[in-house]
């Protein structure tokens, strides 16, 4: 059975191990796994092409692969972090993967966001429950350097308070003297004792109001928040080509083959998952 | 070519009184000897219709399309009396508002066309009881005559060499009136209980899969069989499932729009004979 | 091969009220039978679907059991004659594309009946150990799982 | 005077390679269909048809193929992976438009990563391709800047000659002339003419279509959903294209070890698009239609420089409804004019 079976040949299909040093439960069905390579030239290549805005797929032999972002930045690439929401058979298998077992991840890939082009900027975030991971790598990636940009605001709302994720970073962000964060929640999402905003992301991003003189926005979320965001950006000023976001669609083989993450003539898996809202205009909106 | 013009005529007449919002019909195809669906939604469109011998295509799945029905309008359908067999399922599997279809009936001997008296499905159960009573002496194609006479491994031998060849395109499963599920068998995953690799094994696992399905359910319309790029007799398995529980339960599918499907009920004294 | 004698791979599929009762009776009645059946219990014989026998076959099994509660005995009054008539199809497909009716054997057994269970599953094990392992279908098995030929 | 192989020669030269250890390739009529497959003998070989039902597609990336073999164990994961086959492969009598499939594929296949499932089948076979003398209603290759002759992802070509006894042999790449090198001598020089080739009649302006596909107003267009009404969404077409290249990846196996494969996969189908949200990009049956054509005259093109096409017309002659891109395209035509 094995002789033909020799470990020599290339595979651009055959992930990485890596072992789940750590996982926290960050809402309702919403797991953080922190993931360490087992081969460590399989860390030095991560080391070498990671940065932030990058995805991979994370998979458990046996269920199959499942893409999301890399959830912590890149300026810290001992570890990979992924957060993700239990829904299909791939991320029932992870969270149910315990600390010390090993899953796979291929990657990274893709683009990423130009964080050096934004030195010197002011950078405001946008996010939306369970979107907040890929805008929290660069949030890090930034906040690790925090003296090359300006002001630094996030905005960040989800359905209800326990759908919030990173609750322990969003506490931290708080405390930050150099980090403006206004929190949200969805109307009747808010519990007795909250104490921030009540309202959907587009209406408090517009209340809040930031300049977009000099500043770059970062946003994530569901396609539908996404395209109101867009549209209060615009009311505020913002020029598309300042605006990223990252496109999430489904993938399988994550290196440009597969064929289904095509919106229109891009290829989401190997020119994306960053683009910029000029970019995404362009795309046939039908298609998102 | 009289029975085309009178349905043109009479398709026209209907779209024209907003008796209908469409009638689903055939139009010439890409060569001579090929037709292709057709819907017609005004009287420049029914000017395309062609009835003839070789429209065979059973149209009845188009109904059940997304959004079709859901405006309770009525929709016309050229059906022969196996398409009638399916909209009658259909509406015994609460899929469709029987009220809500205008049949145009047609059958063929040879090359000749004629239409069947009626518009509403129960127009067409002496008929369609007629089909059932003869239906035991309409002889077997040779093929399942000898598939019947193989030994077990032969069989499995010929199954196997035919299932070989399927590259699971699901055109069976796409053609099929019946196969109208919002989500098959085979593409949910939790748990997946066939495979969905194209292996010899895969493919039986999914051709007995869509068998079972359909039985008591066929009505052998042959959609699936004309559809499969790789000629895999298919038809055969289902001529065999619905002469079984026609044999076993008097089932025969389709008889009208209020049969209880056959395997959703039982009697309790079903034979039992291999039951230990 | 060696001399000694095939050992075949059962599943049991049984209804809890019954037939597992049944086989429990066995166990507490200390009446000996053959090792060779898995049980997989469900609520009733209603519930166990055609997938379940595909699943097993596909994970190698030699033979497959069904079993529930006798005609007319359902703890769910029904649930076994929609079972009976689902495997009357689903038997008589297996035997259209070959595979023998042999390896999919059902029954009915009761929850008094342990000495009944015992006995079929004896008989069941001498009948499939009779049969073979199920060569063609772990044929199939092994060709899904070696390597692309052209 | 050219070069000329004789058909009765033709089981030597089967002989001839397979002793060179390469496997013989060629159209072959089955029972109940036609396709590429091995022949052991010149007899095996079947030129008259048309077309083979099947694309060569398969010999290179076949319906599905095993990529690894995983065994987890306490504390480790072994793989093992499933090179693809070593042998060397001569596939004589490909069509034209077969062989163009493959270069079109080969665009995406090495995009930045390189996928040697693909590449290594590649580069061990050498396609010999017959030019075609003859075709029927759904043959198209004219209408994509291909012909009947195109030499175009070939080594050989061979042009029937009109007395029917044999090919002109014309040797494209090194890979063919290192192929035919082995038959060097079965070959001689003779003055027979070669057949015409095929007359295809060009089925649509292209040209057209492309202008009106580039253009972003008729992406919305509701001659999509006029065109696709009758579309059953299954994957025929797609599967029997020789240049379709969408997969899926699947496990099979359980928690301790089992093989992850690579099956061809459709844009037809709505769950390949689906999101674990439910939402789904393309979630009727004309963005799906859309999705195709457009990737294949606009997207593709746009990325590649070459349409994803090669006319061999299989999709429409092949459809359940009687739809495919011929008809599409000609719909197009008249759109733009």
């Amino acid at each position: 059975m094995t002789e033909n079976i020799q470990n020599t040949q290339p595979n651009i299909y055959k992930p990485a191990i890596t072992k789940i040093v750590a996982r926290h439960d960050e809402a309702p069905g919403v797991r953080t796994l922190k993931l360490e390579f087992q081969n460590p030239a399989d860390q030095e290549e991560f080391k070498k092409t990671f940065r932030t805005g990058m995805f991979g797929l994370y998979g458990v032999y046996g269920e199959g692969e499942s893409t999301f972002c890399v959830a912590s930045p890149e300026t810290r690439k001992d570890y990979i972090e992924c957060t993700f929401r239990q829904s299909g058979r791939v991320t029932s298998a992870l969270a149910n993967a315990d600390i010390g077992d090993l899953i796979t991840f291929r990657g990274p890939y893709g683009n990423r966001f130009p964080i050096e082009e934004f030195y010197g900027k002011n950078l405001l975030f946008i996010s939306g429950g369970i979107a907040l991971p890929p805008t929290r790598s660069v949030i890090w990636s930034c906040l690790d350097q925090r003296e090359k940009f300006g002001k630094v605001t996030i905005v960040y709302g989800a359905r209800t308070v326990a759908d919030l994720v990173y609750k322990h970073e969003l506490e931290e962000w708080q405390q930050r003297e150099d980090v403006e964060l206004v929190l949200t929640v969805d109307p009747g999402g808010e519990s007795p004792d909250w104490k921030h905003k009540v309202g959907f992301v587009p209406t408090v991003l517009e209340e809040a109001a930031p300049s977009p003189d000099n500043c770059i926005a970062v946003i994530c979320g569901p396609p539908i928040m996404i395209k109101f965001t867009l549209i209060s950006l615009k009311k505020l000023g913002f020029d598309e080509k300042n605006v990223y976001t990252t496109l999430e669609n489904r993938m399988k083989c994550g290196v440009g083959k597969c064929g289904r993450c095509n919106v229109g003539s891009i290829y989401v898996c190997k020119e994306g998952p960053v683009f910029t809202a000029a970019e995404v205009s362009r795309m046939p909106a039908a298609d998102l | 070519m009289i029975t085309q013009e009178k349905y043109r005529t009479t398709v026209k007449e209907l779209l024209a009184s907003d008796s209908v919002k469409m009638v689903i019909g055939y139009k010439p195809g890409s060569t001579p000897d090929r037709r292709r669906p057709l819907f017609i939604r005004s009287s420049d469109d029914a000017d395309q219709l062609v009835l003839d011998s070789t429209c065979i295509t059973n149209l009845s799945g188009y109904l059940v399309a997304e959004g079709l029905l859901s405006d309770e309008k009525r929709v016309g359908i050229f059906l022969r009396p196996e398409g009638i067999r399916s909209i009658n399922i259909l509406a015994a599997e609460y899929q469709l508002n029987m009220d809500q279809i205008v049949i145009f009936g047609f059958d063929s001997t040879g090359r000749e066309v004629r239409p069947l008296e009626g518009r509403h499905s129960k127009d067409f159960s002496a008929l369609l009881s007629d089909i059932k009573e003869n239906s035991p002496q309409i002889s077997k194609e040779p093929l399942l005559e000898s598939i019947e006479r193989m030994n077990e491994q032969e069989r499995f031998d010929f199954w196997q060499e035919e299932f070989s060849r399927c590259i699971k395109c699901y055109a069976c499963r796409q053609a099929c009136p019946m196969c109208y599920c919002r989500r098959c068998i085979v593409d949910s995953n939790q748990p997946q209980w066939v495979n969905t690799s194209s292996h010899t094994l895969g493919n039986f696992e999914w051709n007995v899969v869509r068998a079972f399905h359909l039985s008591g359910r066929c009505v052998q319309c042959g959609n699936c069989d004309r559809a499969c790029p790789v000629n895999i007799p298919l038809r055969l398995i289902n001529q065999r499932m619905a002469e079984m529980v026609l044999e076993g339960f008097d089932h025969f599918a389709g008889l009208s729009p209020t049969q209880e499907p056959v395997l959703a009920s039982f009697k309790k004294d079903d034979t039992e004979t291999f039951i230990l | 091969m060696s001399e000694q004698q095939f050992e075949p791979n059962i599943i049991a599929f049984v209804c809890t009220y019954c037939t597992y009762a049944g086989a429990d009776l066995a166990g507490t009645s200390r009446l000996k039978y053959a090792p060779n059946v898995r049980i997989v219990r469900l609520p009733c014989t209603g519930r166990i679907s055609p997938m379940f026998i595909l699943k097993a076959l596909q994970k190698g099994a030699d033979g497959v059991l069904v079993s529930g509660c006798h005609p007319g005995d359902c703890h769910f009054t029904h649930g076994n004659y929609h079972a009976r008539r689902r495997w009357m199809v689903f038997r008589s497909l297996l035997e259209f594309t070959g595979i023998s009716p042999e390896r999919v054997k059902y029954s009915w057994i009761s929850a008094a009946e342990g000495s009944k269970f015992a006995d079929l599953i004896n008989s069941v094990t001498e009948d499939i150990r009779k049969l073979g392992p199920f060569d063609q279908y772990q044929q199939m098995i092994k060709d899904a799982q070696s390597p692309a030929t052209l | 005077m050219t070069r000329i192989l004789l058909s009765d020669k033709l089981d030597n030269c089967v002989e001839r390679w397979r002793s060179a250890g390469m496997t013989v390739i060629g159209p072959v009529q089955g029972e109940s269909i036609s396709r590429y497959a091995v022949v052991e003998n010149g007899a095996g070989f079947d030129f008259g048809m048309i077309l083979p039902d099947r694309s060569v597609k398969e010999l290179f990336f076949p319906q599905t193929e095993p990529m690894l073999r995983y065994t987890i164990k306490k504390s480790e994961i072994d793989t093992a992976d499933f090179p693809p086959p070593q042998e060397k492969r001569i596939i004589f009598g490909a069509r034209a438009c077969d062989a163009s499939g493959l270069a079109i594929d080969d665009s995406l296949f090495g995009w930045d990563y390189k996928d040697d499932f693909w590449f290594h089948r590649r580069n061990e076979s050498v396609i010999v391709t017959i030019a075609c003398t003859k075709a029927d209603d759904f043959c198209m290759c004219t209408s994509l800047d291909l012909a009947p002759d195109s030499t175009k992802g070939c080594d050989v070509l061979l042009r029937p000659l009109e007395n029917n006894r044999g090919w002109q042999v014309e040797e494209i790449t090194d890979r063919g002339r290192e192929a035919f090198a082995v038959i060097a001598d079965l070959l001689q020089e003779s003055s027979d003419q070669a057949a015409p080739t095929a007359v295809v009649t060009e089925k649509f302006n292209l040209d057209a279509c492309v202008t009106w596909l580039q253009n972003p107003e008729n992406f919305d267009s509701k001659f999509w959903k006029e065109i696709s009404m009758r579309c059953i969404g299954c994957a025929s077409c797609t599967y029997l294209c020789p240049t379709c290249h969408c997969f899926d990846i699947q496990d099979e196996g359980d928690t301790y070890s089992g093989i992850r494969r690579k099956n061809w996969d459709s844009c037809s189908f709505a769950l390949f698009t689906m999101h674990t949200s439910g939402h789904n990009p393309r979630s009727t049956q004309s963005a799906r239609w859309r999705q195709r054509i457009m990737h294949k005259f606009n997207y593709f093109p746009g990325k590649f420089s070459v349409n994803s096409c090669s006319g061999c017309g299989r999709c429409s002659r092949q459809c359940p409804v009687d739809m495919g891109i011929t008809e599409t395209l000609q719909e197009i035509s008249k759109l733009q004019s």
